[in-house]
């Protein structure tokens, strides 16, 4: 099992997922109506490692972190 | 280093506070960047939110590329609620020469604003409200969109 | 505003006093550089000469320079001997927003290193030497030397 | 007359001239050895207006001010 957590201003509890890719990702986001519209502007994170694909085997565990846009200062 | 304060930040203290902490390391330049939260738009103040282990990691890697050339590089940051006038953010740069350091603020400002996982809302008529349009995609965003 | 001191200045209490001085102006950006004396070649400290009436008409351009662009400028120099790991300069910048002083504190110390009327001598072995090496001649320079 | 004064590390008296323009000094000064050397290095302020010309006529009182190299900070 893994966790799929939103952080910053999404509005949406831990999710936890039965999958074994992050490819497998975003076709569950994006059935989600509340969740899609974030999608085009986060940020992905495994592990606390921003990644720049999803192509990434899953390991029960393995924590997923979605980073909608920043503003800090 | 990277330090978070919940609320305002007492700047001051800190600017000395780093001023002290190199007085013996003969750096030649320290600089200094402190935002300050602006009355505009009605607001009563500002509120934030961070993710700390991306926030330290992406940090870490701007230490190292201090340490490069030959630089230290410090940063303090608010969570939760700072007023109007209250300051929410320093970033410091010391180096032996001032290009190195005159350079490496800009840089890392820049980059601070574009990528530190930070989260801004407006405190206005006692609500937070998401500062959406004033925020930034972090580079690479969008992955999750396609597929 | 432009502010001389007999020897080193004191670095954390100008920072804040600038500080709070800003605090209620609406400057969302204050970035402030510090130069303090590094050891190398084997000095003591460094000593300035400064000719106040041409510094003084200098930094009023760059104050004007400012407003223009709705920042300030502030600016403190040492007079006479800093020893090692002091410092003798401080220059900053308040803006509403941060790409003006970021842009603003480069030019002006630039501007600063190539243009201000002051002379910089090494403190070694008792001597107080010229730093001809390090100093650059004012835009204009040589008109003298001509027919 | 006017006064010219040699301003940090040139070590001369503040020198007093019977001349009505700026452009009489640089046969002055080219003529003392001491001062000669500094002068292609050295900016010109007619009371503390730095000059882009020697042409200038002068007045009693005015003041010439000549600065070498600068390094502040």
């Amino acid at each position: 099992m893994v966790k799929v957590e939103f952080l910053g201003p999404i509005q949406k509890p831990t999710l936890e997922l039965e999958i074994t890719n992050l490819n497998e990702l975003p076709a569950i986001l994006q059935a989600d109506a509340e969740v899609n519209i974030w999608l085009e502007s986060c940020a992905v994170a495994l592990n606390d490692t921003l990644v720049s694909s999803l192509e990434a085997p899953l390991k029960d565990g393995d924590k997923i972190s979605l980073l909608p846009p920043v503003c800090g200062g | 280093m990277l330090n978070i304060y919940t609320g305002a930040l007492k700047v001051p203290h800190i600017l000395k506070e780093w001023y002290k902490e190199e007085n013996s390391s003969n750096y030649g330049a320290y600089i200094s960047f402190v935002g300050t939260v602006r009355s505009e738009d009605g607001i009563d103040g500002l509120s934030f939110d961070l993710y700390e282990p991306i926030l330290y990691s992406w940090f870490h890697d701007w230490e190292e590329k201090a340490i490069k050339l030959g630089a230290k590089i410090k940063m303090a940051h608010s969570l939760g609620d700072v007023m109007l006038h209250e300051s929410s953010y320093i970033a410091a740069v010391f180096s032996p020469k001032r290009r190195v350091a005159l350079e490496l603020i800009d840089e890392f400002v820049e980059d601070f604003k574009a990528n530190a996982p930070i989260w801004k809302y407006d405190l206005k008529d006692n609500k937070r409200i998401y500062a959406k349009d004033r925020s930034t995609a972090i580079s690479g965003s969008g992955l999750l969109a396609k597929g």
